[in-house]
């Protein structure tokens, strides 16, 4: 497992990030953790519907984007709202798709993310056909998709990754190994010693990394996105982490996991480690630090209110967008529910 | 007898077959640590064994086929998809191969297994998991369909399913889950799988639904009731097969047609009711037959949800027009 | 103007958008190099290339979501299921994403793509490959499903879906690939997507059919007009968007009417017609209406086919028994 | 790549089987060829559907049911012909099959083994259920579930791998890689350079052997058969062979591939190693040739004979087997259907 900075902040090597990147990468995850953590309040108060908490995932998902090209794709999950923001999804769309607002889903003309996949597994071939499309206009982008150890049991998952590999499609599998699929650890989701080397089965490359660890991550990610670029097909990720929280905010992990498991993972927490290394560099101080997650609350509560208030869709809107414009039997239902609400 | 909600009624009677049938296996994504994400398999992991209760890796195909292999062996399993929306993974399966093996092999195997699925929407849940697809699974050729309403009927048909010696596709309406209670017996007991029940015997209209839109017809019922109007209440229980017979006789007495369901209208089952009566009772209709349903497009995210599924309003006022007329 | 197949007009639909559209692509198993089992993209690969005309690996599933993924990023991706019968590992991708990537995004994602599938029986193939699941496709919210019956509509309708800005589910009959000849003229024509063709006029009752069953269907009508019947025939063409005006506005006149399909009768499209009928014209039947249909069973291979496909007597005795009441 | 008897009969290392076998599935392979070789003769005298050629692959599918105890489950495809009559389908049904007749996929009872499966990809997960079902009722049997190279790249493949991996399921995973999926080379389907190293990414065992070596099959399956009755869980066994004939009697393989390649594969024919090898121990002679031909074709004869003299289905039989006893509505459509046929 490739690792580049020890949990206890030691550094492997040279560092693959100056300083000044670094410390944004760095407030980049203090923004995300009050984000999630926020998110997980709110829907406590009733103002969010179930919400899939990421904290402890911070570094994999804000290091992969690290690694990207601005215009790059990203297809992501329910649990990677620090992926897509990191690639210019808006903190209040995605707050909006949770407050079960349709408007969440779609993000501004140039950012492309798409929104996130809810269901496992079927979101892997879209980045495949993405990357595709940008190879054959000669755009020069790449896909990068996520997906949690869960989703590499989905036939979608092998049809995604053997068809990227036939093809040389620029697509970069990237897997959270977070250790659950909801209440399943990893060890009874596959017997492969590690997700990584189900990259052999398409003669991909695969690399298993610290997920925890930015720098490592970082350098996996823009690896293969080197590789994606110059037309040598994808890559498989594993990034090795922990699903800190429960699986959504309506689930109660002590049913399948122990106190003490957790505790483990919180020395390998992937925010420490990095103010670690900044503060031997003097790169981080408690002032800065306090400013940062100031400004972190700010927007992320702009976010919110944004979010909650937006006027809710027009009545009718729900039909709308089911195909660029409605057919005659849209139109007379959507008649039927305008009717309706009066 | 002892008063249950449906979610604890299946939770009994499938406690009950694992403990009476050796053959019977429960497979699906996280219903033995955890219970499932709604609970109906809660405690019997415990009780019956991690054999006997499997947690599965994510892989809807896979547990769809590997319970019909496992049928096809003797075995009689039921497996959980934990939301309709993620049954379609497995549909192929379904198809293909469940609903078929027993004419391809002309009698020599067959799938005696039970796919259950939380279904329909109500609860402000994200995209997917709130789809009414029983139509898609009614136009199956080779499984049953059923979809109970009260908490008896779910324990009732779910032995039954389990029972069956070919293979069902069980719809359990999430929002009725915890919504209502009532006196549940304890031990084995069926419902005849293909039999409507009448609920409420009237004479000037029909309406036929099932699943969650029960609620809201039986509320649309006692209003219209209120309104003078006396009204018959047919819940379809089993859409395959379809008791089409007590659906034309209701017709033939009321000569007024209402069905209502929540899935998209278009080729939705309440297609298939109401060409039913076109066809065998057209000269007992007094007034056109009337389809409350949900819309043809997505089921909407909680926000916009009530601009979805049918009320009681909307179909207390389509009653009133065909009432009408 | 020159004399077609429909075999041939499809592949030169496809010819014309790969020539006159960069951004157009074929996907499929086995359609470049052998120009697919039924040789609709024959010599495309070797006139366009094979960048442009690309055998997958054997996994639909790739096929339609890799199709709707490019389609997102902009290009017009046209995919080939070798059978219907075979569309099934790919259903999780329609109904889940590709019917609904434009509403989940408001418009800002969209998929304009076209998946074609031979389908519906008649040539004593193996299992699996005579299904008719149209219905199944038009339950499905987001996706138009569009099925040809003669050479220049199945041209002229499929360069529309290849434009159409949302997917379509595109239905060749099999049994027509070869068997009709007709004038289809070069180049790029449309015809519209959700327009019913009505084939001949009557004023005594009403036929409604789609892709294969035209066939049995027109010879139905002549030989109910010798009888002395005055038949209206309509061609469906799309049942997504259902040109359900045109079938009303026909049963208005004539009062009476008779669907035909080869699909299973339990939840098959014929009951959308059906309702529809009575639904909205119900004062203007004067028979029940009828369904001509296959059986609710899966579709039997050679030696048994005949018993299932809905032949010229049972149309003609259905229409007759509709025009004596 | 495993291989035991050489292209020229030559063998390495002891003999896995003692003459006497071995002439009985010299026999078999002959008497498959002649069932092969016949059927496509029929097909192109329009008496049998389409047809599925084996030839090239008998050594694959013989010495893996050699491999097998007689009731472990066998759920192959419409390329397994072989495969099947080897464990107890009967000739005649397989035939009844091809002419359209549904009792075709009806075997006698005592006979574990499922119809061929049509579909790719769809069967193997069945395997894995029949095996789990056997593993609970402790009766010690097994299931062997055959597939082509291009079966390998849907997603049932790979969730049926996984499953039967992780609950340790006695199922023989024989993929007859025979070097195209209609018209598409193996090179094409997937980039693994072997298709025993997808075993990998199940942590399964994978082996891959010549899959026109009878004794190396034989080998690979009874070893792999000895790890699934033990408990020890499934194996993935590559059969690197050759469709020496056309996809199906209505495809033209001329459009995709070489006359040269097809030669090269003649001499690597699975029955003549097997003969030589047998001759050269004085095990074979001309005389015995002849007769073992001339029971073949007797035999296959037969088969034919009861398929084509099978009264055809009784109308409104193709309603009955929908369910154990018809439903009010298949009755109803009985009566039609009964009705019409006058
Ligand atoms: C096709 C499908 N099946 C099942 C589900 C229900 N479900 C939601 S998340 C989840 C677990 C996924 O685990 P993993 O892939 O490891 O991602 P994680 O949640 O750990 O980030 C499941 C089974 C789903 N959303 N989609
Ligand atoms: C799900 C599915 N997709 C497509 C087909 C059409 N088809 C039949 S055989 C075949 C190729 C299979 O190749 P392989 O797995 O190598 O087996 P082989 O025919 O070479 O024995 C295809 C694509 C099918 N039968 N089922
Ligand atoms: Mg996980
Ligand atoms: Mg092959």
């Amino acid at each position: 497992m490739r690792q580049r900075l020890t949990p206890s902040g030691g550094l492997e090597g040279a560092a693959p990030l100056d300083l000044e990147l670094t410390r944004r990468l760095y407030r980049a995850m203090v923004v995300a953790r009050t984000y999630d953590r926020k998110s997980t309040a709110l829907q406590k108060q009733g103002r969010l519907a179930t919400y899939a908490p990421f904290e402890g995932q911070e570094a994999a998902q804000i290091g992969a984007v690290a690694g990207l090209e601005p215009q790059d794709w990203v297809v992501g999950t329910y649990r990677d709202a620090a992926l897509m923001w990191a690639q210019g999804y808006p903190w209040e769309l995605l707050f909006a798709g949770r407050t079960g607002d349709e408007r969440g889903g779609s993000p501004p003309d140039h950012i492309n993310v798409m929104p996130p996949s809810i269901t496992v597994g079927g979101h892997m071939v879209h980045a495949v056909g993405l990357a595709w499309a940008e190879k054959l206009h000669g755009s020069g982008r790449i896909a990068l998709t996520s997906f949690g150890d869960g989703a590499t049991s989905e036939g979608d998952f092998h049809e995604a990754a053997n068809f990227a590999s036939v093809f040389d499609i620029g697509c970069i599998f990237l897997c959270q190994n977070n250790g659950y699929a909801i209440s399943l650890a990893r060890e009874f989701q596959t017997r492969s010693e590690t997700i990584a080397q189900k990259a052999i089965a398409y003669g991909m490359p695969g690399i298993q990394v610290d997920g925890n660890d930015l720098f490592a991550v970082y350098e996996a990610v823009k690896e293969a996105a080197d590789r994606a670029r110059a037309g040598d097909g994808p890559t498989l990720i594993e990034a090795v982490t922990y699903r800190r929280g429960p699986h959504t905010t309506a689930d109660d992990p002590t049913r399948y996991r122990s106190e003490n498991e957790d505790a483990g993972w919180a020395d390998r927490d992937p925010l420490e480690r990095v103010r670690i290394y900044l503060s031997e560099r003097d790169a981080w101080t408690e002032e800065w630090q306090e400013t940062i997650e100031a400004e972190a609350a700010t927007e992320i509560d702009r976010a919110i209110d944004l979010a909650e208030t937006m006027p809710p869709l027009a009545p009718g809107k729900i039909l709308d967008a089911m195909f660029e414009s409605p057919p005659a039997h849209l139109k007379a239902q959507r008649a039927e529910l305008l009717e309706q609400q009066r | 007898m002892t008063v249950l909600t449906m979610a604890k009624a299946l939770n009994d009677a499938l406690d009950v077959a694992l403990a009476k049938e050796a053959d019977v296996i429960l497979l699906g994504e996280d219903i033995g640590r955890t219970g499932g994400v709604f609970r109906i398999t809660d405690g019997l992991r415990e009780s019956h064994g991690a054999e006997r209760v499997v947690d599965t890796p994510v892989a809807e195909s896979a547990i769809v086929g590997v319970a019909l292999g496992m049928a096809v062996a003797g075995m009689r399993p039921v497996a959980e998809l934990q939301f309709m929306g993620f049954s379609y993974p497995a549909f192929d399966q379904v198809i293909s191969h469940v609903g078929r093996i027993r004419n391809r092999s002309q009698h020599r195997f067959s799938a005696p297994m039970v796919i259950r699925m939380p279904y329909g929407g109500g609860i402000g849940a994200a995209e997917h998991h709130s789809e009414s697809a029983e139509a898609i699974y009614a136009h199956t050729p080779g499984v049953k369909v059923v979809i109970p309403s009260t908490p008896y009927d779910a324990k009732g048909l779910l032995l039954a399913a389990i029972a069956d010696p070919d293979p069902v596709i069980f719809c359990e309406p999430i929002r009725l889950y915890r919504s209502v209670k009532e006196e549940v017996p304890e031990g084995w007991y069926e419902v005849p799988i293909g039999e409507a029940r009448t609920e409420r015997h009237g004479t000037d209209i029909t309406l036929v639904a099932w699943g969650a839109m029960m609620t809201e017809t039986r509320a649309a019922a006692s209003q219209l009731e209120e309104e003078g109007a006396s009204v018959e209440v047919i819940d379809l229980r089993s859409l395959v097969p379809f008791d089409a017979d007590t659906v034309v006789a209701s017709v033939e007495k009321t000569g007024r047609l209402v069905v209502v369901h929540e899935a998209p209208r278009t080729a939705g089952f309440g297609a298939e009711v109401a060409a039913t009566v076109a066809e065998r009772c057209l000269y007992s209709l007094v007034a056109p037959v009337r389809r409350v349903t949900g819309w043809d497009s997505v089921f909407p995210l909680k926000r916009s949800e009530a601009q979805y599924l049918p009320g009681v309003e909307r179909i207390v006022a389509a009653a009133r027009q065909t009432l009408e007329s």
